[in-house]
């Protein structure tokens, strides 16, 4: 069941105007570089992008919103980028705002095949209003819906040619999750090797999620808070 | 008065042999600096660690390796890394038995306002929600007053609520306070040359004084 | 009449190069020795498999490797392992393409009983529940008529359900048959040999012919 | 952060009459074989088992059945066990019989703060009796709440004296969901290592989620069906 493709040209093709995208990463630690790029290049406009964070102004979905492609941004975290600041404010760009936590969940929920379920978080918060509430174990809850996408798009560490993921340290994040949720989801890895080297028991990602992946190259991995400690 | 520092070293006595923590960015952060002498705690980070370790040197800097205030880490032995509904699962599950985390205001019952001014730039929640909301155990680590002089502790959130009756705790650079079940904030214990007179003063909610209130130690 | 293995080698000619299939114990398991030349499915098993291959040879035995019919079974390259909720988020979540299935009873409305007769041990519905009410796609494989000769393709199910509305396609000993949005067997095809008057007088339900039913072709 | 207990006798030591108790397993593959033992050594009783099975008349919580120390049992499927049969429809046990889905999800739920959710199983079935049932995407749904229990057994592959674990093969099953889902948590291992001796990247269960571990001993591993090939 072989689902490489040549690259992220190949892998994009038929995204189009006006569709919903996933895209893992968490700030811009395990984001889909390629993908972003060849998004950037084949100037698909009009697009609802679910990620965590929008990048930063000269990287990650920064580059998307700089060229004005994103007509939504779905996040829970969006504050290190001007351009994006000055498009919410000037109201080109919308904005959903969710908690970190049950974004993860509604992912995962909508790959999941759950399409609402109960949580705490945001009650009695502008994020509970027209939501449902209702108490459990004497504590009130909101429901919220499963998410799903038009495209997910997830980078990882190494991958195989069913599909098959592992990520790297804390560049998993959303990645398995939006892996699950996309009606098609797309798979770059810094790593691609044949079916039967990745060990079935440290496989983040079950290849039955993934339906195209391809070797990325020229990965910068920017760091947006280099700190270190000196001894 | 506390430095941020104090603060955080003050907030560290509360820490208890065997507790997973989630320390917030800020002052919150500084925490894992004074953590005491035979007690062992393990950090988890919200974006996908547990067994967060020191800042790396120039060396060890990994970008697929961050805390959840996007800086660089390590990863003690004993570590894991998981994806984020498993982080929020630990969470929202109340198998972390500790957030620290800071705050714009603080109300008398509980509530907290730490993500959002009007007419500022939202920057978003981020996870702050689904941690108030999940956890049993929160200690609020802010200044008493804010720039202007305004007391941060009152008795409703004047700013858009990050979540309901969830502060149990509150140090600041001048007080520990302890919000109770009835409503108000209890004074526990007072900084360093700090009257309660002044406590009082910077307090706009219900301040409730009960005997003599010690000085923090260190 | 089919034998069982040709139930199953017909229901194989189904099958769609890229497909991932859940296959039942019975009937379905013989499914995975029909694959069509040139076809390529990968067969998940939702105790926590994806990628089943065949049995294993003696030497190849593992206690920690078995299907949900709890027989030892082997793994193949590409394979994956992952736990029971992830299992059935491949499932619910309909990343499944097919999924093959026995049953006691099929009504002409796609309801279907696999799971308990009232008066006898009650086993348990283990993961059928969840496959039926979830899969875009069911086949039900079985004989056309019980052990006493009454018909399994009924108008509506005597025994207790295990899922509404969610049979597509039946391939029993004498016939294929798609069950119709609006309701009713649709007859497709004939097993060899066996007459159209036949397949009516086997099926309680509202059978539909329209034109030649061809035969099963091998 | 050490949680290494000495045996199933120390890591069992409170667990009570009438206690509800989470056991990892599929059929017998998976299940914690010491603690069970301990159990039935304990004779606790009055207890309520969740567990997608009910092991064999001779093995696994078989065992626990022919003392009659269970009074209730949560599965999915029960049907290998011919005690377990005579206890049923003498009306000695009680049985909850549930998707094996939903109870997977449940008891990830229940670790996960979720109360409850959406689920389409069980639809139209006995088993939404009760529920209430909402529509979603024009497909009837009911809800189903999360389970916990007062301890959770489980038994891993190799673990670190954090507690941190990892499953082999399809001995994975209910293992993880259940290691969420204990107000106590258990874990007996086959290999017990050195907090660090396991790579961060490979672990299945966090340890966060395990209170007690300790080194297994004298694993039988019962195959049900052995069904090989020849060739």
């Amino acid at each position: 069941m072989n689902k490489v493709v040549k690259d992220a040209h190949e892998a994009c093709k038929d995204i189009q105007d006006g569709m919903t995208i996933m895209l893992g990463g968490f700030g811009l630690c395990g984001i889909p570089e390629n993908s972003i790029a060849e998004l950037v290049e084949k100037e698909v406009t009009g697009l609802t992008c679910i990620s965590n964070n929008a990048g930063v102004d000269d990287f990650g979905l920064g580059l998307l919103l700089k060229k004005h492609q994103i007509k939504k941004m779905v996040s829970s975290y969006v504050g290190e980028n001007d351009e994006f600041e000055r498009q919410m404010l000037s109201g080109e760009l919308e904005v959903d705002l969710i908690p970190q936590g049950s974004l993860a969940e509604r992912c995962r929920a909508g790959g999941a095949g759950i399409p609402a379920f109960f949580t705490p978080a945001g009650y009695g918060t502008e994020v509970a209003e027209g939501k449902e509430v209702r108490e459990f174990n004497g504590k009130p809850h909101i429901l919220e819906t499963a998410l799903t996408a038009d495209f997910a798009i997830v980078k990882a560490w190494k991958g195989d040619t069913e599909g098959n993921l592992i990520y790297k340290a804390t560049a998993r994040n959303f990645n398995p999750l939006m892996a699950m949720a996309g009606k098609i989801t797309i798979a770059e890895v810094e790593e691609l090797v044949p079916a039967g080297e990745l060990d079935p028991n440290e496989i983040h990602t079950p290849g039955i999620f993934v339906q195209r992946i391809f070797q990325g190259k020229d990965y910068e991995k920017r760091i947006e808070k280099k700190t270190i400690r000196k001894d | 008065m506390l430095t941020k520092e104090q603060i955080a070293q003050r907030i560290a006595q509360e820490l208890q042999d065997g507790w997973y923590v989630n320390l917030g960015i800020g002052i919150p952060t500084l925490v894992a600096n004074y953590i005491p002498e035979g007690i062992e705690v393990e950090f988890q980070s919200e974006n996908g660690i547990l067994g967060m370790g020191p800042f790396p040197t120039e060396d060890e800097v990994d970008a697929d390796l961050i805390n959840a205030g996007k800086q660089t880490i390590t990863a003690l032995p004993g570590a894991s890394f998981f994806d984020s509904a498993t982080s929020f699962a630990m969470i929202r599950g109340q198998h972390v038995q500790l957030t620290v985390l800071g705050a714009m205001e603080v109300a008398e019952n509980g509530d907290i306002a730490n993500w959002k001014i009007p007419g500022k730039m939202v920057k978003g929640m981020g996870g702050a929600m689904d941690l108030v909301a999940s956890a049993d155990n929160i200690i609020v680590a802010m200044m008493h007053t804010n720039k202007r002089g305004e007391s941060k502790l009152l008795k409703k959130c004047t700013l858009p609520l990050t979540g309901v009756n969830c502060v149990k705790k509150i140090v600041t650079n001048l007080a520990v306070l302890e919000v109770l079940p009835e409503g108000g904030f209890k004074l526990i214990e007072r900084a360093p040359g700090v009257s309660v007179e002044e406590i009082q003063k910077a307090t706009e909610g219900k301040l409730i004084i009960e005997g003599e209130i010690p000085e923090m130690k260190f």
